[in-house]
Order: C-alpha cells, then structure tokens, then sequence
C-alpha cells in the first residue's frame, strides 16, 4: 500500500495525513503488506478514560507496547480489566462517555491519536482491521455477505468492475474455508462459525497491517473455536499482518500468539513471549492466573482460584493496582504505584519486586 | 390471520344487536317510521318485509346467521334506511375511494417523513440540530386527537387565512368530473386540510418510533462492525441503520393501521368530507342500522387487506421472513 | 461499565432505613433527571387548577342545558344583554356577559356558562378514563398472567381475540356497541355506562403489552427458582413476579387512561355521548353540531381544545417518562 | 446397588404440536443413566451447544417431562410423583443454574432465595433459627454472612451470588446437586473457587453432583465419571480419567483434541481443515455424527449405532467397536 517507502516517508505521511490509496482490486492485490522497518504497531502511554457519576474511570492507564510486523500478540485478562476498551481504542471507537486521554498509536510510524474522522475512517479496515467479539450480530442481517464485503471497499476508494470486486470476494471467502456461494448468502443462512469467518474475510479484504481480534471465538463450541482460530492463523500467515488478539481463555491465546500481555485493572501488568509467560511468571498476578487455569495434564487435588475482586476503577487503590490480592504484598506497594520494568528478552513487569531501587524484601521469591 | 379477523368483525355485526334481547333494528325501523322522518312510512314497511324476507326473521339463528354470512360475502348489506331505496353497497362504493384516497396519501406521507425525520435525529452524526428544534413539536402533536388538530387547522387556515375551503370533498357548486384538471385540482385543495391533520398528527408517532428503534439500532454489533469497516456515514446510516430499524416501523404501521383509520372517521366528519367517515357519522345519526354494518364491515376489510399487503411486502424487506416459513 | 455495583465498597448490612431513605431520595433524583414525568404532572397540574378554579368561580347550575328555553332568555339569561337589538347578530350576544354576571369565559349556544361546563366535565370526563382505564388494567393484568404465566390453549384463546380485536379499529367496535346499549336504555346512556362501555375493549393493549412482559419474565431463572422452592403458580406471580411488573403495568395504565378518554371524546364527538353530561367529548360535539368554527365564536371552541391537548400531552408526557422509569433498558416504542 | 436419580430410554421432543410438524426437534435421543446411591459421585454431561445436555439436566430436575422413557428418583417416577414424595423429592434435588444473577429477583435482597426456600420447606421454626442456618450454610461455601446479608443482588459480585446459590443448595441438604454450566458466566480466576466449594460438597457432605458443561478441562478436574452428548445421543460414558486420557468415539476425540492446551509448545496442528469445514447437514437415519466423522462408514450413515462395551468402566456408541460386546443400560452406576 505504501507506495512511497524512503525512510522519512512516515513523516511525510504523517503530514499529508493519508495514505495513498489504491483504487482498483489489482492494485490493492499488489499492495501487500510491504517490508517497512517500522513496528506495526507502537503503543505509547495510552489512556482511555470515562467521566461517571462517581469520577474519572481509568479503564485503560499508560498501557504501552510493540508490536512487529506479523506478529501475534494476545491480550488476557478478567472482565473488566480494560482489554477490549484498549482494542476499541486502538482502532478509534471509543464511544462517548469514554475518550482517548492521551498518549500515542503509532501505526506503522503514523501517530492515530491526532487523524480526524475522515482520515481515520480511512485508516479503519485499508490499515486497521478489527474482527469482533460476537461476530454472531456483527453482519447486517439484510444484505447478502458480498455486498456487505464490498461496500467496505467501495468506501475505500475501489472502483472497479463488479466481476473484479465479486472476484475478490471469493478469494476472500475461500482463504478463510468458506465456499463461494456463501458470497450470495444472507448472514442468518450461516452458523456461527461461518459467520466469525466472514468477518476475519471481511476484516482482511484490504489487506491491513493489524487485525484487533476481540475475542472472535468467544460464542463459539471448542470444535468451531480451533477452527476459527485456525482459520484467523492461516490468514494472518497469508497476509502477513500483525494480530491483537483480545481473550480471557489462557490455553487458547497459548495456542495461537507469539507474545502475551496480562493486564489488570486497567494496566499492562506482564508482557513476554508465550513460553516467559506460561513457564516463568514473573507478576505475582499472572502467576495466579496461570495457576487457576485447569488443564488436562494431571488432575488437581485442590483447585485454586485468586481471592478478592478486582478494584473499582474509579476508586483504584494507590500504589499498586493489586496490592490487595497480592500474596507477596508488602507495605511499599500501598504506597508507590510500581513502574513498568524491563528484565531484559523484551519482557515488561509492572511490580516493585522486579524494581532494583524499590527494597522489597521477598525479592526473588517468585 | 385475514379470515379469522373479518369473520369475527362479521359475526359481532351480526350478534350484538340480537344480544340486546330485542331486535334493534326492527324496533328502529318501527320508531322511524312513526316518527316519518326523511323517508315516507310506506318505505319503512316495504323495508322491514324485505329483511323479515331476507334473514328469514322467523327461522332459527343459526340459518339467519349463515344467510347473513353470505350476503356478507358478496357485499350486500342491504338497503339504507333513510335514505331507502338507495342500496348500502351503493353509499359505500360512492364514499370508498375518498377515503382510500385520502388515508392512503397522507399515511404513507406521514409515515416516510416521520420515519426519516426520526432517523435523522437520532443519528448523531446527521444535521440533527435542525431535526431537534423541528420534530419535538411533533411528537407533543402525536398525542393530540386528529380532529383537534383539524378543527384548529380549519380556523387557522380556511376561517382565517382563507387559503383552503372550509370542508367538502368539492365546492358544492362543480359537478364532479374526473376528466377535468379543475376539478381534480379542486378535489386536491379540498383535501389538503384534512390530509394535513392526519399527517401533521401522525409525523411526530412515526418519528418517535423510529428514533428510538435507531437508538437500539444503534448499539448493535453490526452497526460498530460498519464504523470499523470504515464506511461513509452516509452508507452506514441509509445501509445499515435506516435499513434495520426501518423493518420494525413497518410491523407497526401494520398493528397502527386501525388506529389512522379510526382517527380519520372524525377528521371526515370534521371536515365535511365525502368519505365513509361521513357516511358512517351520518348513519349514526339517523341509526341507519344497515349502513353502519357495512361501513364496519368494509372498513375492516380494507384494513384486513392493508395488513396483507404489509405482510406481503415485509419478507421483501426482510430476508430473514420467506414466504414458506411465514 | 466496566465498574459496576459489584465492586463497591461493602456498607453495614443492618442499616436498612438509611438504605430505603436512600431509594426514596433516589426517585426523586430519578425524578430530575426525567423531565417528561415532571412536565407531565405539570401540565396535569395545570388542569387540576384550571378545574379548581372553575368550581371557585361558578355554580353547578350554570352549566345547565337551556338549549330549549325561549331564545330572548337564551344568552346570559340574569341580565337581557344590551346587545339584544334587531341589529346585533343574535350570535354575538352569549360571546361575553361579564360585565353584570361573572361569565369568565362567555357562554355557549346552550346557554352554559363555559367555565361552569368544564368544572363539571373535567372530573367526568377523567372519570370516564379512571373507570375505563382501570377496569382495562386491571381485567387485562389478569389476563396477560393467566395467558403469559399457564400458557397452552388459554393463552392462544386470549392472543387470538386480542389479535383480531386489535385489527379492528377499536372506535367502530365501540359505535355498535354503544349504540345497541342505547337501545337497551331506551335511547338514554349516562357517562359512567359509556365509561363501562369503553373499558369492555380497554383490556386489550393492556393484556398484550403485559402479556409479553409476562412471558419474558417467566424465562427468569429466580421465577423457576421460586418454583423449584415450592412456590405455586398464584404465588409466584404475586411475590416474584408482580413487584418487578408494577412499575411497567402503573405506567400502561396512564396509557390506558389516555386511551379510554382518546375513545370516550371520539364516540362523544360523533353523538354517541351522555347529552345530560358535560365532558369535554361533548362540549366538541356541540361545537361541530353547531358549527361554532364558522360562526367565529371561538370562546367556545377553543377552551375545550386548550384543555384536550393539554390532558393528553400531559399524559403523553407521563406515560413515556413512566415507561422509561419502569423499563430503562429495553426502551418500549409504545 | 440402588439407584438414586435414573434415566432410562429417555426422549424429549420440542415443538411439532397438532398444527405443526414443521419444527420439531428431538433434544434427547434415547438416553439413559443413573447415578447411584451408594457412592457419592460427581458426573459430567459433557456437549456442545445443542448437545441436548441442558435439557438433560431439566428432565432430571423434573421441571420437563420426556415424551418417552422415565426419570425415576428413589425408584419413583419422577413425573407421578405428588404430594410429599414431590416435596422430598424437589427439597433432595437442588439446582444450581448457570446466570448468577438471573436467579435473583432484583426486587428482593439476595438473601431473599434462602428465606423462600426455608420457609417452604418448613426447616426452621423461628426466625433466629432460620437466620442461623442461613448464616451456616453461607460460611460452609466460604461467604462471610454479616458481607452478604441484607444486599441486594447487584450488589454483589458474580462469584458472590454463585456461591450464595450453592449455599441455597446446601440450606436444604439434598442428595443430589443439578449444577447448569455454573461457572460459564464467571471470571476465570473465581471459577476455581466455585468448582472447588461444590467438590467439597460432594467430598465432606456425601452430595451427588451432575455437572452440566461445555468445558471438558473442568470436568476432567472435579467429576468421576463423564457422559458425552452430541446432538441429543450420549457416545461416549464412562469414567473421566478414561473418556478424557483416552477417548474412543470419533467424536469425543475431536473435542479432546480441540480444547486449547495452556502450553507454550505444540500448537494445534494444521490439517485440522478437512474434519471441520464440513457444514453440518440435515438429519440422517444413521450416526448423528456420521457426516462430520473422519472414520465414517458405510453403515454410520443408515444404521444407529448402539453402545458397545469398551472397558469395564466405559462405553461408546460407535461401529468401530462393534466386535465388543453391547453394554448394558445405566454403567456409568456400577
């Protein structure tokens, strides 16, 4: 897509405030993802928040992170915890009362936060694509499933022979397992993971650098879930894009990303790759929550939840967010809100047990 | 659902008046013509033999009901009393295509501008502050009775301003021709008032109903699909939003219709105009019993046939309604 | 929201009088933040007030029909009128007689005082819709529990009638009723009968709109629940079901109140009134038959319109602030 | 060996009343299963959506009854049952439903199901005995009384109020726990707590557990014993340890080898594209699964396979072990 590609190129788009667009199905079939040296995505110190009666809610608090082109990166974390305001946010649909407070989305070098709508709307599905949590309902239950595929195109400047755009169509629908006819078909015709398959096709049909995919198999029975997730792995490995997966199931984000983030509360708490995670907690809350996980390896005597409930979020506590759960507490983490601390292997850690100048003394118990 | 419902208004035609434990209508007839109003007295006894003739008053109910039933079924309602021998299928065939003519237009022009207007207003990307000093009235209007509204509108703009007749379906002094533009033209000046109350009545329903269905519209799933494929506003409104919301709008002016045709049996009678409102006013005053049966008769039939309609066209709108399932 | 009441802070059980002190004040907030039920009772206000003043300013026998009394005692019958020459249009001299005796608003073609009619016809025509309104309420609550609640062949017999009844325009139903009633009455009808007239079809919306109400509840698990705890079918629908229906079913009676009155002045309208009474619905029916429009007196016409369209938009205005009180969350469109 | 709550050759079918043979729908096919009296045991109805294992559940619970076939509890048919036996058996057969917080009125404080359930099952004589078994039932689940009482249900967290429902199950000492997909609408982290507190039930107070899920990893973790449904037949039953570490039918294959492992090496393999892209067709004569079956022959699609004894502790409905012998009704109660 991105035609010019010298290195200041993103500045120059960035002042133009768009992207040169292609406008026949040819040309967007030769876009591609291109090789661009930049992160697919670079999130700095976003904050999203909603004005309610009882104050300012922090739904989403100085969450940075990167993403590189093609990657998979899984967001986890208990309802509530802010994961799919962070994934509305990144494409730009926070609703009222909720709003963007601050910080950065760098899409491929190109800062979201400041576009205006139209640039923006522009952005949406040729840059930004998002694949919903109940994809159920996602499809507008009168149109045909081609029709509601192209008029994501035609709104993005593709004008082309019906033939053409038809055509394109049922390369969509055929990379994602589907047959052609599905094309003509009205949404209620379709099962459920039918469905969620059109939207990873519809999601895909101009080829963007992230696909947001929030909780896409959340509705869906375990045969239909790891055929979906299947699906949205072949496509992102044809496409080359980069995936957010949003998810609250550990086994399944373990299954399909390169890299976890765990949030709660608000805040990006853990970030590393899925073995850091899964083999070495290191925040004393993911290794709760990979501990309440039951798998089928061995049958547990005793299953173990996390106590407590997560904390109001317009009534959070100082310090750190956890602190009243934690186990390993300690008086300092009521006081000071912990940084974000890099251990090295590109992993983040938000808890003073990792923090060098913090004097913790259960250091290193984890 | 179409039979069920004209059988029964049929059957209640028939019963209620022999419910009362007297024969109404024979009583009626009776009093009429002692009294000698309108028609001459002989008129009432030739009238009263040719219904004893016609239900066999004299037989069981049950054969009077199935003699009923089928004079119902091939629309004769017999002869009018005051206005004997004039046939009651007569007065309502004259009367018929005014009031068709006159519901239908200001319906669907009531129907199309409230629905739009309140499409608009609860889009939140549209020109809505227009929409929000225009449409509130309205809806303050909605739950004003038509014929209020049309007594107002005649002192307003026919007392007044004498912009518009007073009432009628034509100047009393033309002679009705329907070839000649004049006279149609004066047919569509004297409908414009009481099309206006109808419509300027029923606007505000219409756009409240819709605005509301675009409010839930608006929180499905497939709306925010729309804003993060990244389409115009224009498409997601007109494509997706109007589109959805419009399917429930149509249910409603199907389950609404009734209501629109009972409100303008007044705005016809307010208004002096030639339609079976007036026909039906009329027959209550003069208790014109057989009348008053056709006129509920027809007019539920014609409602009947306006839900089939609906019904017809809806699995047009809506993919999801075949015709097999319905 | 992603906060919700789950993670509040966790106040004494015990205090309960603070905790209903809190839903009362509660209401009120409530109550500031949905103008419509405040303009509503406002502009019911406005009638009470109007009514109360009428009944200070004027005695019941001034609403008395004269309409057959000797046409030079027709207009302000106390004092012959000055204006009662062979010049004047006889027309003008009921307009306004306040000078001598208080007619505040003029008299009519029937010799009423105007005011003195509406401190009679509010009450009777509220009445009409109270009666009506209630009855509705009330026989079609009890027919949408029955019909929701037990299901099988009750159920479809209630849906059927109220299907079809609901097809016909309820006004043409009345007009045969009404009219066998007078029958019946010898050609009499007082306005409570043709209260008791209207409500026979009032039970209608009431049983369908509850009725699906009904239905939705009944697939709450807590209903199952109260069964499996061995709650029967009456109490069920009386302990778990009717509180959370009362504020839905007090909103749908305003409607049914706004309904019964919308019927009552249209059969009035078209002659099928108690001609003793004083409704409103009558006093439009003799302005039409007296063609009040056209003759411009309008101190007669336009009073009763004030007071209709301030009655029903009152209503109006109620019944939807009601009907967002009772169902935040599903937003009724009727 | 007794058995406590049995089904034998039950078959419910929805819809297709006298008009309409349109629409039915066979929920359960021909499913029978016991569970014994002598053991306290924990059984998982494992299945999809539209496996039929809700309406499993609903049959046992006595609140629907099979179109064929019985539901016996203590040797007594549950449909036949009135008066006392009802009452014992509706007090001895608790449900714990999947919504935490549908089974609460919202118009009642929490502890409202508990008093009710009290109350109609005549536990307590006074008012101080009720709040105190209220109080004990609520710490025996982990729940501090003086947090819950008095709150009204949203007020709660999810975790609350379905430990609150498990305390309800508890109050009336029942022999058997229904417990609906009780932790579906949970946070993960809470629902360890919650399987745990019903394993304890089962554990320390000798309370037989069905467990209704979709999610097999739980249920390998807390049940004994597994039935898995597909479409309305049970393929597969036996122990949990077996059915799960080993699973034989061709379908209960492809949902073990579908749940999504916490692991950070072995991803699902590709190829997966073949078994899963075929759309689910209409009805067949045969083996409900014979169109999406990787093994599927011939005779899958006409005949219906019956059960076939694997081992001593485990049956499945599959040809591929039709050279073992049949099984006998109910093994899972041994």
């Amino acid at each position: 897509m991105a035609v010019d590609t010298t290195i200041n190129a993103p500045t120059e788009r960035a002042q133009s405030g768009r992207f040169e667009m292609p406008t026949t199905i040819d040309e967007l079939r030769r876009s591609g993802i291109g090789d661009s040296p930049l992160p697919a995505i670079d999130v700095n110190d976003l904050k999203v928040y909603y004005d309610s009666e009882a104050g300012i809610v922090k739904a989403v608090d100085s969450v940075s992170f990167t993403l590189q082109q093609g990657e998979r990166l899984a967001l986890v974390g208990e309802s509530g915890c802010g994961k799919t305001t962070l994934g509305m946010a990144l494409m730009k649909l926070t609703k009222p009362p909720g709003y963007i407070d601050g910080g950065e989305i760098l899409l491929d070098g190109r800062d979201l936060v400041p576009l205006n709508d139209e640039e923006m709307r522009l952005a949406r599905l040729a840059e930004i694509a998002l694949v919903t949590q109940s994809a159920m309902n996602a499809l507008n239950p009168v149109m045909r499933i081609e029709d509601q595929i192209f008029d994501g195109l035609i709104d993005h400047g593709i004008r082309d022979t019906k033939e053409n755009l038809r055509n394109h169509v049922y390369d969509l629908l055929r990379r994602v397992g589907l047959r052609e006819n599905v094309g003509r078909m009205y949404p209620h015709e379709l099962s459920g993971g039918m469905k969620q398959r059109v939207a990873i096709a519809t999601g895909t049909s101009m080829n963007p650098k992230v696909i947001v995919a929030d909780e896409p198999t959340s509705a869906l029975d375990v045969v239909v879930q790891r055929q979906v997730m299947m699906t949205l792995s072949r496509v992102q490995r044809d496409t080359g894009a980069a995936v957010i997966l949003i998810g609250h199931d550990m086994g399944l984000v373990a299954q399909f990303a390169d890299r976890i983030g765990v949030m709660y509360a608000g805040k990006l708490v853990d970030i590393g790759t899925v073995q850091q995670i899964i083999e070495e907690p290191k925040h004393p809350y993911t290794k709760l929550l990979i501990n309440s996980v039951p798998d089928l390896e061995e049958k547990r005597e005793r299953l173990t939840g996390i106590p407590g409930i997560p904390p109001p979020l317009v009534d959070l506590p100082p310090g750190c967010v956890f602190a009243p759960r934690c186990p390993s507490v300690e008086d300092v983490c009521n006081e000071l809100e912990p940084r974000d601390i890099d251990i090295g292997d590109s992993r983040h850690v938000m808890c003073h047990l990792f923090d060098e100048d913090v004097n913790m003394a259960g250091r290193g118990v984890g | 659902m179409f039979v069920a419902v004209v059988f029964v208004a049929t059957s209640f035609n028939f019963f209620l008046p022999r419910f009362t434990g007297q024969d109404p209508i024979a009583t009626r007839l009776e009093l009429l013509a002692a009294e000698g109003v309108t028609t001459r007295a002989e008129d009432y006894k030739a009238l009263i033999e040719t219904y004893n003739a016609k239900f066999g008053l004299d037989r069981p109910l049950v054969f009077q009901y199935l003699t009923y039933l089928s004079s119902a079924v091939r629309f004769d309602f017999g002869a009018s009393i005051t206005k004997y021998p004039t046939r009651v299928g007569e007065l309502i065939n004259q009367a018929m295509p005014w009031s068709i003519g006159l519901l239908v237009t200001s319906t669907l022009l009531a129907f199309v501008v409230g629905t739009l207007g309140g499409a608009v207003l609860a889009w939140q990307h549209g020109p809505k502050a227009a929409f929000e000093l225009i449409l509130p009235p309205f809806f303050l209007l909605a739950a004003v009775p038509y014929y209020l509204l049309g007594l107002i509108l005649i002192w307003l703009l026919a007392f007044q301003a004498k912009l518009l007749p007073l009432g009628g379906g034509y100047a009393p002094t033309t002679l009705p021709d329907w070839s000649d533009f004049g006279f149609l033209f004066e047919v569509f000046k004297h409908s414009l008032l009481p099309a206006l109350s109808i419509v300027l009545a029923s606007i505000g329903f219409w756009a409240l109903g819709m605005r509301s269905m675009m409010i839930t519209m608006q929180g499905e799933d497939y709306m925010l699909q729309a804003e993060a494929k990244g389409l115009t506003k224009t498409r997601s409104f007109f494509r997706y939003a109007v589109r959805n919301a419009v399917l429930p709008q149509t249910t409603a002016l199907a389950l609404t219709l009734p209501h629109v045709v009972s409100g303008a049996i007044l705005v016809e009678r307010i208004f002096g105009y030639p339609g079976v409102g007036r026909v039906l006013y009329e027959a209550i005053t003069g208790f014109d019993y057989f009348v008053i049966q056709g006129v509920v008769y027809i007019i539920v039939l014609a409602i009947a046939f306006a839900m089939l309609v609906i019904d017809v066209i809806y699995p047009l709108l809506d993919p999801r309604i075949s015709y097999s399932s319905a | 929201m992603a906060t919700t009441a789950s993670t509040e802070p966790l106040a004494p059980a015990s205090n309960v009088a603070s905790d209903t002190l809190n839903r009362a004040s509660g209401l009120w907030g409530y109550m500031k933040r949905n103008p419509s039920i405040i303009a509503g009772f406002v502009l019911l206000g406005i009638i009470v007030l109007f009514w109360a003043f009428g009944t200070l300013m004027t005695a019941p026998e001034d609403a008395k029909d004269l309409a057959f009394a000797p046409p030079n005692k027709r207009p302000s019958l106390q004092n012959p009128h000055p204006c009662y020459t062979s010049e004047n249009p006889r027309e003008l001299c009921f307009a306004y007689d306040n000078e001598e005796r208080q007619h505040l608003l003029g008299t009519d073609r029937l010799g009423k005082d105007i005011l003195a009619s509406f401190s009679q016809g509010i009450p009777q025509t509220v009445m009409i819709g109270l009666i009506a309104g209630s009855l509705g309420t009330i026989v079609g609550t009890l027919l949408a529990f029955a019909a929701g609640y037990y299901g099988g062949i009750l159920d479809a017999a209630i849906r059927f009638i109220v299907d079809t009844l609901q097809t016909i325009p309820g006004i043409l139903i009345l007009i045969i009723i009404t009219i066998a009633w007078r029958e019946v009455g010898g050609g009499e009808m007082t306005f409570i009968q043709l209260a008791l007239i209207i409500a026979m079809l009032a039970w209608l919306g009431p049983t369908r709109v509850v009725r699906s109400q009904v239905l939705v509840m009944k697939q709450r698990s807590y209903v199952e629940m109260a069964r499996l705890s061995g709650m029967n079918g009456p109490e069920v629908i009386l302990k778990e079901m009717m509180p959370n229906l009362m504020p839905f079913i007090v909103a749908n009676f305003v409607l049914a109140v706004s309904s019964a009155i919308l019927a009552s002045i249209g059969l009035e309208a078209l002659g099928l009134g108690d001609f003793s009474s004083n409704t409103l619905g009558m006093m439009i029916y003799h302005n039409i038959w007296y063609g009040s429009l056209v003759n411009g007196w309008w101190w007669w016409w336009s009073p009763p319109i004030v007071v209709i369209v301030i009655l029903f938009i009152g209503l109006f205005m109620l019944s939807r602030g009601m009907d967002e009180w009772a169902n935040p969350r599903l937003r009724r469109r009727f | 060996m007794a058995n406590l709550l049995e089904l034998q050759n039950v078959t419910k079918v929805f819809g297709g009343g006298l008009f309409n043979r349109s629409n039915v729908t066979v929920a359960v096919d021909d499913v029978t299963f016991a569970i014994s009296a002598d053991r306290p045991t924990i059984t998982a109805v494992a299945g999809e959506s539209g496996s039929g294992k809700t309406t499993l559940a609903r049959l046992l619970l006595g609140v629907i009854k099979p179109t064929f076939g019985s539901v016996t509890y203590d040797g007594q048919d549950v449909s036949k049952m009135s008066g006392s036996d009802r009452r014992n058996f509706r007090r001895e057969v608790q449900p714990i439903f999947q919504d935490p917080f549908e089974v609460y009125n919202p118009f009642y404080k929490a502890d409202h199901l508990l008093h009710v359930a009290i109350e109609k099952f005549g536990l307590a004589g006074s008012r101080e005995e009720r709040i105190h078994l209220i109080r004990e039932a609520l710490e025996t689940v982990g729940l501090r009384p003086d947090e819950m009482l008095g709150r009204y249900p949203h007020q709660l967290s999810g975790g609350q109020r379905q430990r609150m429902m498990v305390a309800r199950a508890l109050l009336l000492k029942p022999r058997v726990i229904l417990a609906d997909e009780p932790v579906s609408m949970v946070d993960a982290s809470l629902r360890a707590t919650i399987l745990e507190s019903i394993r304890t039930l089962n554990r320390d107070l000798g309370i037989s557990v069905v467990y209704v899920t979709h999610d097999l990893t739980t249920a390998y973790q807390i049940c004994d014993d597994i039935l898995v449904m597909y479409k309305g037949s049970v393929v597969e039953q036996g122990s949990v340890e077996r059915v799960i570490r080993d699973p034989k039918h061709p379908y209960t294959r492809l949902l073990v080898e579908s749940i999504p492992q916490m692991r950070a090496d072995s991803g699902w393999e590709e190829g997966v594209d073949e078994v899963l892209s075929i759309d689910e067709s209409g009805e067949t004569t045969g083996c409900k699964f014979a169109d999406r079956c990787p093994q599927v022959m011939d005779r899958c699609h006409t005949e219906h396979p019956t059960a076939f004894q694997i081992d001593d502790d485990r049956v499945a409905s599959c040809y591929l072990y039709d050279e073992l012998p049949t099984a006998n009704a109910a093994p899972v109660a041994r």
